[in-house]
């Protein structure tokens, strides 16, 4: 196995590999390099992105691959995958994804639609790396989890990880991927720290993990509340419940075998996600459920999201606005009918 | 810079003739659209270029396969300058099986990659950053593509065409951006949408050249378009051309226009722009009455080939419904 | 009670009524009036919007109440919620939903988060109508039903009518609203007829109507599917089996409570919706169901939608594409265990 | 036109004050948030205004509370000189009850639309749209409100700067565009990003007045905005000011600005625009420097007693968190 580096050093390998393998990829993105059209500035001081995730890449690629845009999302957006569907295979950066909503049109209208529209006679390998998550103190405009809306667009494909390994893995079969892809990065997780391999490490997509193994109760995990999830299944192993987190990994396309096996198992299912909850993929999750696994159900499928309501800055407000363990675990509680010791 | 004259002389017989044919094939394609749509055999809407046959033409005699464009929602006279298949076409506006995006697409999503037409598109101004795409992939890859970028005067005012303009210029992009006004989007006029008075003055905006030209005379915009390629091919970046031109037809099959003034109507269908190559080729001794009329009844023949290719064409089998999604296809479908 | 009118006419009366009581009210979109700027245009040749929903109410009210716009739907879509927020109540029209790319941010970001954003110290009561749906011929880019993405945004509110009753009372109170609201129209809809009360009409947004009663399956229906349930519930009722259908009407703020009741009554529930699976209406109500009805469930949930593709272009296909009533009878059969002649 | 003296000499002594306030306010509010950020006790992150005051000052110095103001991520500064309560500032950047917003915007959210402030912005270009809308509503009610639209030089490349400016063009629509190029959105330069040589070249494609005022000049700034809000008050229409400005810190705090040099740094800072306009302020007599010392003793304690309320201030209570998403909020909330 790997050396133990962060989720954003991950991220950053698995480009450096993608970059290294074929000349086809290229970055682009506000401040990816950093500091276009400086003179002076040494490409190693460069900024690298908003939170140095592409650092050194500029240095290594030079910026004839790595490529500074003004702040033009619709724009550059748009030339990535026009970019892609005519012979390269460019990651672009949206910075965060709550700024979808000046650029959408070029993906949901365009890229992800390009191949079924044009009868199959092209393939737009492009990825959308793009950070998400409250948590940071970012406030409403910087804050969201927006996957559920790319989910629901036929033609894309959705990842979120949870861990290092898991981000480097997905990312570099994301760029490999002749699809459209939009990649996830909660920027609460940067600093996770975990062990991934060296090299060429691939995930396919579509592919779920299971993060631990249990047969009580199912809970899925999307992103960062995967964590949480371990979390609640220690303090619910303490107890003697044991419960099986599933990590989807990727939403679009979604592992619904692996969902469905576990649910047959535990026959209880709670899913936790930080998305608003109309429209979610939560809720999506737990309609599967509800359809394709309903006979091996013992209780109501619980889904622990935010709230319907805007991300607050205040911290504590913002704390409260994030699934926490207690949220879960009375939850997991009211499904097993017992009492729990809360964390 | 040369005289007109001069330029004009430019036009070789096969460059002039190419013309000719694809402008009539334009106009037959459309002029047939037009009425199979009226007795409702299309569905959905069209939007026909029948009037603009200069501007596609005009800009589309420079490129090769190669080189890339990107379209509208008027998209067919795109399409046919790029030498897409007519049979392919036709049959793609009847939704079959065997149009160019197998009956998928329909008339405002023809594309055909290998001849470098990149789609025609729903969304005014969404081809104006895929323009700056095609044309990033060729400075990226260092060949000699060009990129032509056709949009409306409605597009004009659009986000993208602000955001695509400053890209192209600041990374010295092979793009020729071709405003095809025609005075309306939909029912609006340009002077009551736009702010400017042409929408080449906005080139200034992006330190790139802007050129106003005559929209329906095919020389007029062969001759702006030459420059602006070869600009393109040197590395010079991109240029905005504004050709002002006429629609003879309303905004989409079914309009009636009343927006436009009877007069206003007549008198710009008399400067027909297919009756002014006409001239043009026939003064300048390119061609001959008799080489033109040939032309005329092989694209006539073309067109009803066309259509009953079309007709007889099958519809999508139903399987068609869930392929051409993505490349690769896990799963049932990403969940669905 | 009313004469009968077409939805589209029953839209046009509602921004009429609106209009005509309040001053502040403005329509404003792209050739809403038609014909800006062309002098010797009569206000009665105006085209009034590309499908003529609002012709004839620039004749009424001048053209300073009735505005075209140049074609920039983030410029004009951002002025509308910004006109409310500061004392107007403009009614935009964004012509088709599949253009929300273009604009969405002005709604995301803007106008669904102003008022938790500053702390409740504003009001935002801008409505914006769009045309959705399939069935039209109009291919990829101008037959989605994009109202789950909407759905999902709190702080926006949304509406899917399906008769034109609704439609008036519902866009009606959708305008006086102080709240910002997304008014989805159906353009296959706009000739259907039905009986419309005259003058001020109002129907309370997140109040389902039960379209039908019944007792032994509930089928909910969204916009232009509430009639294809009606005909399977027709269908299924020479069979001797009474279908309950149920017409959310707004999907934002959602009546569960009406739906609840119905499952808790029928013990089966199927969805039918046309946008496309994944993270839609139809899997949100599956899991509301899931969660808060799951002890009145005798079968698996069933969501009818269109397939994970985009619109396809071709008559055949998008027929294809839609729900059908075999589809929704084969699922009703399924779940009651009986066989039943398809229609 | 008036001659630069005959101009400088209409600042009005009261006014003057008033600005210097504002900009002192501006800088100590700016460099106190820049303290107790770098010790921890601001959440989030935020981006000061410090060397800009002379833009936000030199504009709002001609609205009243009537007037609008839209604003940028970087809106501290704006918000002071339309008058925003000090401590329901600092408040709300603290995440406090007490905030201008109850804690539930933060810095870059601030809003008081009665004071026509309407609102910070954290999505770049976002506000431009919203200054045609407040614009609209004074131009339907025939009022004489003017808006002032603040964004930056990386904004200038967003579709929306496009959008915005065109509409407010064609509808004349009484809104000031204030453009504050400080030469970098993040880490790029403007000369890289944008293809323009001064934004206010771009006023030309929307055939509006395009001025360049040096933005470290708060008399230039005062003047050309004098200039523009009169002539949206007597519905002529929108003026794009581009001021030419410096940001005294990074992009946003943690920022080390290794895309500057050392010289820029040092050789902007030595024109630093509260020194300047105190001379200014001297020079003409307008002030003493006793007076100006004053001032900024009086603000100095403003500025204390601000974080004083924001530390001493409470935490909003934990049902804040799902109310005031609708007006009416039917329901469980919209069925979650
Ligand atoms: C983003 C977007 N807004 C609006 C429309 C509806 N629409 C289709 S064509 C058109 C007019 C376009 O005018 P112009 O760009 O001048 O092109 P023309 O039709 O004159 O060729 C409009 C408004 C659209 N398809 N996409
Ligand atoms: C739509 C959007 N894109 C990108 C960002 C990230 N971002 C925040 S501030 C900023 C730079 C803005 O530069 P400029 O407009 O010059 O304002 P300045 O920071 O210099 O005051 C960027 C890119 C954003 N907030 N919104
Ligand atoms: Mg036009
Ligand atoms: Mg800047």
């Amino acid at each position: 196995m790997g050396r133990t580096i962060s989720f954003s050093e991950a991220i950053r390998e698995a480009m450096e590999v993608a970059m290294s393998k074929n000349p086809d990829v290229i970055l682009m993105g506000e401040d990816v390099a950093g500091g276009g059209g400086v003179d002076h500035l040494q490409d190693d001081e460069a900024w690298g992105g908003v939170l140095g995730v592409t650092k050194g890449l500029v240095k290594k690629f030079g910026r004839k691959r790595v490529l500074d845009t003004p702040i033009s999302e619709a724009g550059y957006i748009g030339a990535a995958v026009s970019a892609a569907s005519t012979g390269l295979r460019p990651v672009a950066e949206l910075m965060f994804n709550d700024f979808m909503g000046v650029c959408f049109d070029q993906l949901l209208n365009q890229g992800a639609k390009f191949r079924y529209m044009f009868g199959g006679k092209v393939k737009t390998p492009v990825t959308i790396r793009t950070m998400h998550g409250a948590g940071f103190r970012a406030a409403a405009q910087h804050s969201q989890s927006l996957y559920p809306m790319f989910t629901s667009v036929p033609g894309l494909k959705v990842v979120v990880p949870s861990t290092p390994a898991d981000a480097k893995g997905l990312l570099l079969t994301a760029i490999e991927d002749d699809d459209p892809v939009i990649f996830f990065e909660d920027k609460t997780l940067y600093n996770l720290k975990g062990e991934v391999p060296e090299g060429e490490y691939r995930i396919p997509l579509g592919q779920a993990d299971m993060k631990r193994t249990g047969s009580d109760i199912t809970i899925v995990g999307i992103g960062k509340q995967v964590h949480t999830a371990l979390k609640v299944a220690d303090h619910l192993s303490k107890q003697g419940v044991e419960a099986e987190v599933v990590d989807p990994r990727s939403l679009s396309p979604l592992d619904n075998q692996t969902i469905l096996q576990s649910v047959e198992k535990t026959s209880r299912l709670i899913i936790v996600d930080e998305s608003n909850p109309r429209c979610s993929i939560a809720r999506d999750i737990a309609a599967l459920v509800a359809d394709q696994g309903f006979d091996y159900l013992d209780a109501p499928i619980k889904c622990i999201t935010a709230p319907h309501t805007p991300v607050p800055f205040s911290p504590t407000l913002e704390d409260l606005y994030l699934p926490s363990t207690e949220k879960i675990l009375s939850a997991a509680e009211e499904m097993i009918g017992e009492t729990l010791t809360t964390v | 810079m040369k005289s007109v004259e001069e330029k004009q002389n430019s036009i070789q017989q096969e460059q002039g003739l190419w013309m000719f044919r694809k402008m009539v094939q334009i106009r037959k394609f459309e002029d047939a659209v037009r009425e199979i749509f009226a007795r409702g055999d299309i569905p959905g809407f069209v939007h026909l270029y029948a009037g603009e046959e200069a501007v596609a033409v005009g800009v589309c005699a420079h490129l090769t396969d190669q080189d890339f464009i990107t379209s509208t929602h008027r998209g067919h006279g795109h399409c046919i300058a790029k030498e897409c298949d007519l049979k392919g076409m036709m049959a793609e506006i009847y939704g079959r099986a065997t149009g160019l995006c197998k009956g998928k697409g329909g008339s405002m999503h023809i594309a055909d990659f290998e001849k470098g037409m990149l789609g025609a598109n729903g969304i005014v101004g969404g081809g104006i950053p895929l323009a700056c795409g095609s044309a990033l992939t060729a400075k990226v890859k260092e060949t000699d593509q060009v990129t032509a970028c056709f949009f409306g005067d409605g597009a004009n005012n659009e986000g993208t065409f602000h955001e695509g303009l400053n890209l192209a210029a600041i990374w010295n992009l092979p793009v020729v951006f071709v405003a095809e006004n025609n005075g309306y989007g939909e029912a609006t006029p340009f002077h009551y949408a736009s702010s400017c008075t042409h929408i080449a003055d906005r080139a200034q905006a992006y330190n790139i050249p802007g050129v106003v030209v005559d929209g329906r005379d095919a020389v007029a915009v062969y001759h702006a378009a030459k420059e602006a390629v070869e600009r393109a091919k040197r590395g010079e970046g991109p240029t905005l051309i504004e050709c002002k031109t006429f629609r003879n037809y309303g905004h989409f099959e079914g309009d009636t226009q009343t927006y436009k003034t009877k007069e206003e109507r007549e008198s710009q269908a008399e400067k027909d722009v297919i009756q002014r190559f006409i001239q043009y080729l026939t003064d300048e001794g390119i061609a001959s009455k008799k080489d033109l009329d040939r032309i005329e009844n092989e694209v006539e023949r073309e067109v009803e080939e066309a259509i009953r290719f079309a007709e007889e064409s099958p519809f999508p089998s139903e399987n068609e419904l869930t392929t051409d999604v993505y490349v690769s296809y896990p799963t049932d479908g990403g969940g669905a």
